[in-house]
C-alpha cells in the first residue's frame, strides 16, 4: 500500500509534540528546584535529547525493533543501525514512512530518562548524569521498549500498554525511587525549606507537558482516525478530571487549591492514562484521571512521613500513577479490548508492571552504583550549597535582577 | 542629622510611604530585605506546609534633620501597625549621620537632606 | 463516507493548538499583573480547562449540539451524554470522528471563560471563581454555541460567525465589562502605579496564542482545504496587521512603540477576524485588522477616562474587537458568500451580536451577584494587599532572586 | 488533480511551527542580552513578524514567486499582489492550496531578518530597525528567494538548498557581520562584562526553535510523504549531534558543559542541516551536525580574539554552520541526489553561496548607510546605557522583584 | 545598643543564620547585595571565560544590645568563613544605634530589640 | 572609621565603580534600592503614562578609614551627576564605624576596612 499522507501528517506531527514535552518538562522541573540549580535541572531534560537522540539513531531503534538476540532480552536489525536500511521504507500495515516511526518512538526514549532525572535534582554531577542515562536508555530502556511493542517481545500483545505506561512511566519511576535511596537525599533535607524558585514556569511548563502528550498518547494509535479520536479524548477528560481531583482534594484539606497541586493533578492523570488512552471510552478515563490524583495525593504525603528524598515526586507520580493506570485499566476498557476475562486481563497487567519494575528497578541499581564509583555522580554538600549551575555548567539561570 | 531605619512588612509600604509624603517626609530609600523573628508564613508544597526560614520584609531609610525624626517615627509606627500590632510588624532603629551631601549640587549638611 | 486521515489530522492538532492557547493566556494575564497576583492569575486560565474540559465531556457537548429542548434555550441529547454514544461515530459530512470535533469544540468552552478572567483581575477569590466559571460555562456559553453553530439554533445559519466572533469573544468581551463593573475596581485603582510583573512573559504569551489561534481559526473550517488555507491567511494577515496598526498609532502618539501595545495589537487583529476567516479575502483580512487596533486603542483610552476597572482590557480587546469584526466583516466578504444583500447581511450580523450581548450580560450579572452573595467572590483589601497567591493559594510565584 | 487533505494538514502546521520560532527566536535572543534591553531584543524578532508579515501579503509573494522582471533581479505577478488572485487557487504539482504554500514561504519572510537582529542587540534604535528590515526584506530577501526558490530564478536548480540554507541562515549571517561593523560595538564592549540575563529563557527559547524547525525542514519538502519524513529524521539527527559535540568540546575544553553551548550546539547542527534535510540520510545529517559545532567553536573564539561585536554570534552560528552545511552537504547526499559529480554538485553550491554572500553583503551595507543617515539607527552611549526598553519602548521588560 | 553588619558569601547564609539562633540571637535581616573585594567568580559564555565586575554577597543586620556583640560576631566569624578563610568570605562592622522601637508595641530602648 | 553610604542612579553605577577603584578604594558593597525624591520616570501602559511612585536607584557603601572619605565622596560627586546635575542624582552620607573585622583573619580595625 502506499503511503497514507494523512497518517503521516499526525505522525510528524506528532513527533513534533513529543519534543515539546521536552523544553515542557525542563520548565516543569526547571521551576520546581532552588534558584542555583535551575540551570542544571533544565540540562538535565535537555541533556537526554541530545545523548538519546544520538544513541537511538545509532543503535536505539535496532535494540528495540530488531529480531529478537540473546534469547530475547533485546533485539538487533544491521538494517537499523544508523537507520541505514530504512531510508525509504514504507511500513506496509501502518501506511507511512518508516522513518517517521523511528523518530516518534526515538522521542518516547528521550522522554524516559528524562523524567527520572527529577527524583535526584539537585545533587548530581553533570558528567555522571550524561554517562548515566546514555547506560540506562541502552540496558534498560531498549530491552523494555523491545519486550512491550515489539512483536517479538515476549510482553507483546499481552498486557495493555497503549502508550507507554510500563515501558515509560513506571520503568522511569522505579528508577526514581532506586535513585533517590542509593543517592541519599539533598544536603539540608528536610531541615532547610526548599521552595521552588520559579512556580510561574512549572505552571506554563505542565501546560506544554499536556498539549505534547496529545502527540504522545494520540500519536501511539499511529494512525489518523478513530482510534487516535479515541486516545486524543481520553487524554484530555483525563488531565482534566486529575486536575480536578487533586484541587478538589486540596480545597478539603488545606481551603486552599495551590496551583502545584494542580499541575501534578494534570500530570497523574497524563500519566495513568498514558497505558490506556486508545482503548478506554471517555467515562473510563475520567475516572482513572480523578482516581490517579487521590492516590498520588496520598502516596506524597506518606512519602513526606518516610522521609526519602524522591525531590521532584517522580515515583509519586510517574511510579504510582503508572502502576494505578496499568493495573486500573482493566476494569474500564471499551467493550471489545483486552483478553475475555477481566481476571486474565489483570493478570497480564500485572505481569507487564511487575517486570518493568523488577528490570528497572535492580538494573537502575546496577548502573547508579558502576557510575558512581567510576566516574562519580553525587555531588558534595560543598558542591550543592554552590549549585549545579555554577559547579557543573559555570553559568547561572537568572541574573535579571542582579547587579552582578 | 539622623538616620532612621524601618523594617516593615511588605503590604504596609504603600500606607507608610503615603502617610510619609502627606508628614512632609518626601525623600526615602526602600529596599527588599527578609527577616528572622518571631513571625511564620505557611506555604504549601504538595501537601507539605513549609515555613521560609527568612519572611520577606521591606526596609525604608530616611535620612532626616533632628527635628523631623520624632514626626518620623511617629508616622511609621501608626501607619506600619497591623490593627492593634501583630507579630512581625517590624522594627525601627536609629543612628546618627554626620554628614550628608547632594550628589546634584554638592550642597552638604542639613539643607541637603 | 469514510474518515480522511488527513481532516482527521489537522482537526486533531488545530486541538492541541486550541489547548495551547490555554498556557499562552495563562502567560499572557500573568505577567501583566503585579507579582503577588501571578500564580492566582494564571490558575484563572488553568481552572477553565479542568472544571469546563470536565464539565463539557459530560454535559456539554450534549447541551450545545443535542436537540432543541426547552423552545431551544439549549440542547440535549443522552447519547452526547458523557460522550457514551458517541464513542465511535463518524461524522458523515466532515469525514472526522466525531470525537474530535467534540473535543476541538470542547477548547472553545475552555477558553470562553478564561478569557472572562482578565477583567477581574487581581481582585476574586480562587473558589468563588471556580463556581463562577463552571455556572457561566453552563448557562451562558452552552445555550449560546447552540444558538449559533448547532443547525437547530435560532441564529444558525444567519450571523456569520465563523470561529466565534459572537459565541467567543463577544460574549466573554461583554461579560467581562458587567464583572468589572459589578465587583468594583481593585484596592488603589486608579491611583496606585501597578505596573506589570513580567512584560517578557506577556510578550511570550502573545507569540502562543497566535500559533494557537491558527488552530483556532482555520481548525473551524472542519476540513483541511482551500477554506482551511483560506482561514489560516486571514488570520495570519489580520493579526500582522493589528500589531503594525497599533505600533504605528504609538509611534505617532508617544514616539516609542511599546510591546504591551504591539501584542494588543496582535489580539485586536486575531479578534476581529475570528468570525470572518472562512469568509474573507486576504486583503478583507488585513483591513479589519487594521481598522481593529485603532478603534481597540481609542476604546482603551476612553474606558481610562470613564474610570472603571478591565484590568486586562477583556471588554476594550475582546470586546470591541468582536463587534467590530463580526459587524465590519459584512463588508469584505468573499464574493459570494454571505447573503444577497450587504444590508440584509448586516442585519444578521448585528442580531447576533445583540443577542450575545444581551444574553450574556444579563446572565453574567445574575451569576456574579449569586456566587459573589451565596459563596463570596470578591476579596477584600487586605486580602488584596497580601494578594491572591498567598491568600488563595498558598504560593509564591517566583524566589527566583528571593532569599525566602 | 485534488487537494491531498494529508499534505495540506501538514503544510498547515508546518506554517504553524514555524510561526512559533519567532517566540522561540525572542525567548532565544531576549535572555541572552542585558535586563534592560530584554524587551527591545523581543521586539526585533516579533517587529519583523508584522512588518515583514504584511509586506510579503502585499507584494513579497509577488517578487519572490513571480515571473522574472528586471532581467530576473526579482519576479512579479499582478494576481498575487494582495494575494488577490490566488484566493482559491491549487497548486496541482503540490496538491495543496496555493494559500498555505504563500503563508509558509512567508514565515521564512518573517524568520530571516529577524534572525540578523542579534548581531546588532543591544544597540539600535527600534525605528531605524523598523525602517531597515522593510527594506531589507524587500531588497535583499525576495530577490534571494526568486533566484534560488522559483523555477524562473538563475540558481533555481543548481545549487541545493532544501530549506534555506542560502537564502536564510547565510544571508542573514553575512548582514548580521557587515552590521555588527558598520554600527559598531556596544558601549564598553568589550571590557564591561555582560552577562545574560535569563539563561534559563534562552534554554527554553532553544527548546522551541527545535519544535520549530521540524516544520521549517520538513515543511519545505510541500508534501507529506516519504521526503518529508526523511526530512524531519535528518533534522532531529542534526541538531542532537550538534549538542552534543558542543558539549562534549567544552568537557574537553573547560571540564564544564554550559547551557548556551549546548544549545549553541542545536542551533550549530540545525542549520547546518537546513539547506541539507531532505537530500542526506540519517549517517549524513549525524556528521553535519556534529562538524558543524567544531566549526562555529572554534569560529566564535576566533571572533573574540578580532574583537567585533557580534552580539549573539548571529554569523558565528548562522553564517558559518550555514556555508559549512550548503559546502558539507555535497559529500553526503544521498546517492542519486545531487549533479552527476561531487564536484560539480560542489561548484554549484559554492555558486549559491557566494552569491548569498556577496548580494546580502553589500546591499545590507548600502541600506545601512541609508537607514542610518537618514533615520538614524546607532543608539548614544547615554541610550545604551538606559537600556533600549526604557528609550526605545518606555517599558520594563521584568518587575517581578522590584519595589518600583 | 549596637548595629552589626555582617557581608558574607551566599553559600553561609543557612549556616550563619542558624548558629546565631543556637546563641539566642533570633532577630536578624538579610538581603541581597554584591560586592567587589580580591575575590573572582569566572563564568564561561561561548568558550570565553568572564567575570563579573561584582560577585553576589549576603547582608546581614543585628540590632542588639552592647552585651551580645561579641557573641554575635565571634558566631559570624566561626560559621561565615570557608575552611581557614578563604578570599571573599566578607566583613563585618560596627556602628552605634541611637534608639530601638518595636512597631508591634512601641516599646523603646534594650527591650525593643 | 566611616560608612559612606551613596545613593546614586543606576545607570551610573559601572562609572562610579570604576573611578572608586581607579582611586585605590576597591572595596564596595552595592544593593538595588528604589527611592522617592524629586525625580520622574515615566512608562507608557495601552495609551496611559504611567509613573511608578518608587525609582530605581543604586545604594553602595564603602567602609573606609578618616583619611579616604574625602577622596572617596569627592569621587562619587563627581561621577555620578549626569551633565551640570539632574534631578534624582542622589544622595551620600556618612555615618561612623566603631569597629570592623574582616571575617577571613579575624584583623580588626582599620587594616580590616
Ligand atoms: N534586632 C533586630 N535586628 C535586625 N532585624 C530585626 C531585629 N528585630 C526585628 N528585626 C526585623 O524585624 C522583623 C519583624 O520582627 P518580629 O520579631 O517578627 O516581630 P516583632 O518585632 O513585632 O516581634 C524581623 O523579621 C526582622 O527583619
Ligand atoms: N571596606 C569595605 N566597604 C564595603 N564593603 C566591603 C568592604 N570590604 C569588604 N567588603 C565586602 O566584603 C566582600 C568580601 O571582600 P573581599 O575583599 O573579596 O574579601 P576579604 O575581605 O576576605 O579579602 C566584598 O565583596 C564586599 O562586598
Ligand atoms: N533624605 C533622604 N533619605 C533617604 N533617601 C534619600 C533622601 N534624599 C534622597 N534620597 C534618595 O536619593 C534619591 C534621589 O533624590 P531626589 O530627591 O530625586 O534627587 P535630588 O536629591 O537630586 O533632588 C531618592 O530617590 C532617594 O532614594
Amino acid at each position: 500500500m502506499d503511503i497514507d499522507s494523512g497518517i503521516t501528517a499526525w505522525m510528524l506531527i506528532s513527533t513534533a509534540l513529543v519534543l515539546l514535552m521536552v523544553p515542557g518538562l525542563a520548565m516543569f522541573y526547571g521551576g520546581l528546584v532552588r534558584t542555583k540549580n535551575v540551570i542544571g535541572t533544565m540540562m538535565h531534560s535537555y541533556a537526554a535529547i541530545a545523548i538519546v537522540g544520538v544513541i537511538w539513531a545509532v543503535c536505539g531503534y535496532s535494540m528495540a525493533f530488531g529480531e529478537n538476540i540473546l534469547g530475547g532480552w533485546f533485539g538487533w536489525n544491521w538494517d537499523y543501525f544508523f537507520l541505514k536500511g530504512i531510508d525509504s521504507s514504507i511500513m506496509e500495515d501502518y501506511r507511512i514512512p518508516e522513518l517517521v516511526y523511528a523518530m516518534f518512538q526515538g522521542k518516547f526514549a528521550i522522554i524516559t530518562p528524562a523524567l527520572i532525572a527529577g527524583a535526584f535534582a539537585e545533587r548530581v554531577k553533570f558528567r555522571g548524569y550524561c554517562i548515566f542515562i546514555a547506560l540506562w536508555s541502552l540496558i534498560v530502556y531498549n530491552p523494555l521498549c523491545h519486550w512491550v511493542w515489539d512483536d517479538g517481545g515476549f510482553l507483546y500483545g499481552k498486557a495493555i500498554d497503549f502508550a507507554g505506561g510500563t515501558v515509560i512511566h513506571i520503568s522511569a519511576g522505579i528508577a526514581g525511587l532506586v535513585a533517590a535511596f542509593y543517592l541519599g537525599a539533598r544536603h539540608g533535607y528536610p531541615k532547610t525549606a526548599m521552595h521552588p524558585n520559579n512556580l510561574v514556569m512549572t505552571v506554563t511548563g505542565a501546560g506544554l507537558l499536556w498539549v505534547g502528550w496529545f502527540g504522545f498518547n494520540a500519536g501511539s494509535s499511529v494512525s489518523s482516525g478513530l482510534q487516535t479520536a479515541q486516545a486524543l479524548s481520553a487524554t484530555q477528560v483525563a488531565a482534566a478530571s486529575g486536575a480536578l481531583s487533586w484541587m478538589l482534594i486540596e480545597f478539603a484539606v488545606h481551603k486552599k487549591a495551590t496551583s502545584l497541586g494542580f499541575v501534578s493533578g494534570i500530570l497523574a492523570g497524563l500519566v495513568a492514562v498514558t497505558p490506556a488512552a486508545g482503548d478506554v471510552p471517555v467515562y473510563g478515563a475520567m475516572i482513572l484521571g480523578f482516581i490517579a490524583s487521590v492516590i498520588c495525593y496520598f502516596a506524597i504525603l506518606l512519602k513526606n512521613k518516610l522521609g526519602y528524598d524522591d525531590s521532584l515526586d517522580v515515583f509519586g507520580i510517574h511510579g504510582i500513577a503508572g502502576i494505578f493506570g496499568a493495573l486500573g485499566l482493566t476494569f474500564v476498557l471499551r467493550a471489545g479490548s483486552g483478553a475475555d476475562s477481566m481476571l486474565e486481563q489483570l493478570r497480564y497487567q500485572t505481569e507487564g508492571v511487575l517486570a518493568s519494575l523488577v528490570y528497572s528497578g535492580v538494573l537502575t541499581l546496577v548502573l547508579l552504583v558502576f557510575v558512581d564509583k567510576i566516574f562519580g555522580l553525587r555531588m558534595s554538600p560543598g558542591e550543592q550549597k554552590a549549585g549545579i549551575d555554577h559547579t557543573q555548567h559555570g553559568e547561572h539561570g537568572y541574573r535579571m535582577n542582579n547587579l552582578v | 542629622m539622623k538616620l532612621i531605619t524601618a523594617i516593615i512588612q511588605e503590604d504596609k509600604l504603600d500606607d507608610v510611604r503615603e502617610a510619609l509624603i502627606q508628614a512632609d517626609i518626601t525623600r526615602i530609600t526602600v529596599s527588599r530585605v527578609a527577616g528572622h523573628g518571631r513571625q511564620d508564613d505557611i506555604d504549601i508544597y504538595r501537601g507539605q506546609q513549609i515555613a521560609p526560614s527568612l519572611i520577606a520584609k521591606i526596609e525604608m531609610k530616611i535620612a532626616c534633620n533632628d527635628e523631623f525624626v520624632n514626626i518620623a517615627v511617629d508616622t511609621i509606627l501608626k501607619t506600619a501597625r497591623h490593627g492593634e500590632g501583630t507579630i512581625g510588624d517590624g522594627k525601627i532603629w536609629i543612628t546618627p549621620i554626620e554628614e550628608c551631601i547632594r550628589i546634584r549640587t554638592g550642597e552638604k549638611g542639613g539643607s541637603a537632606i
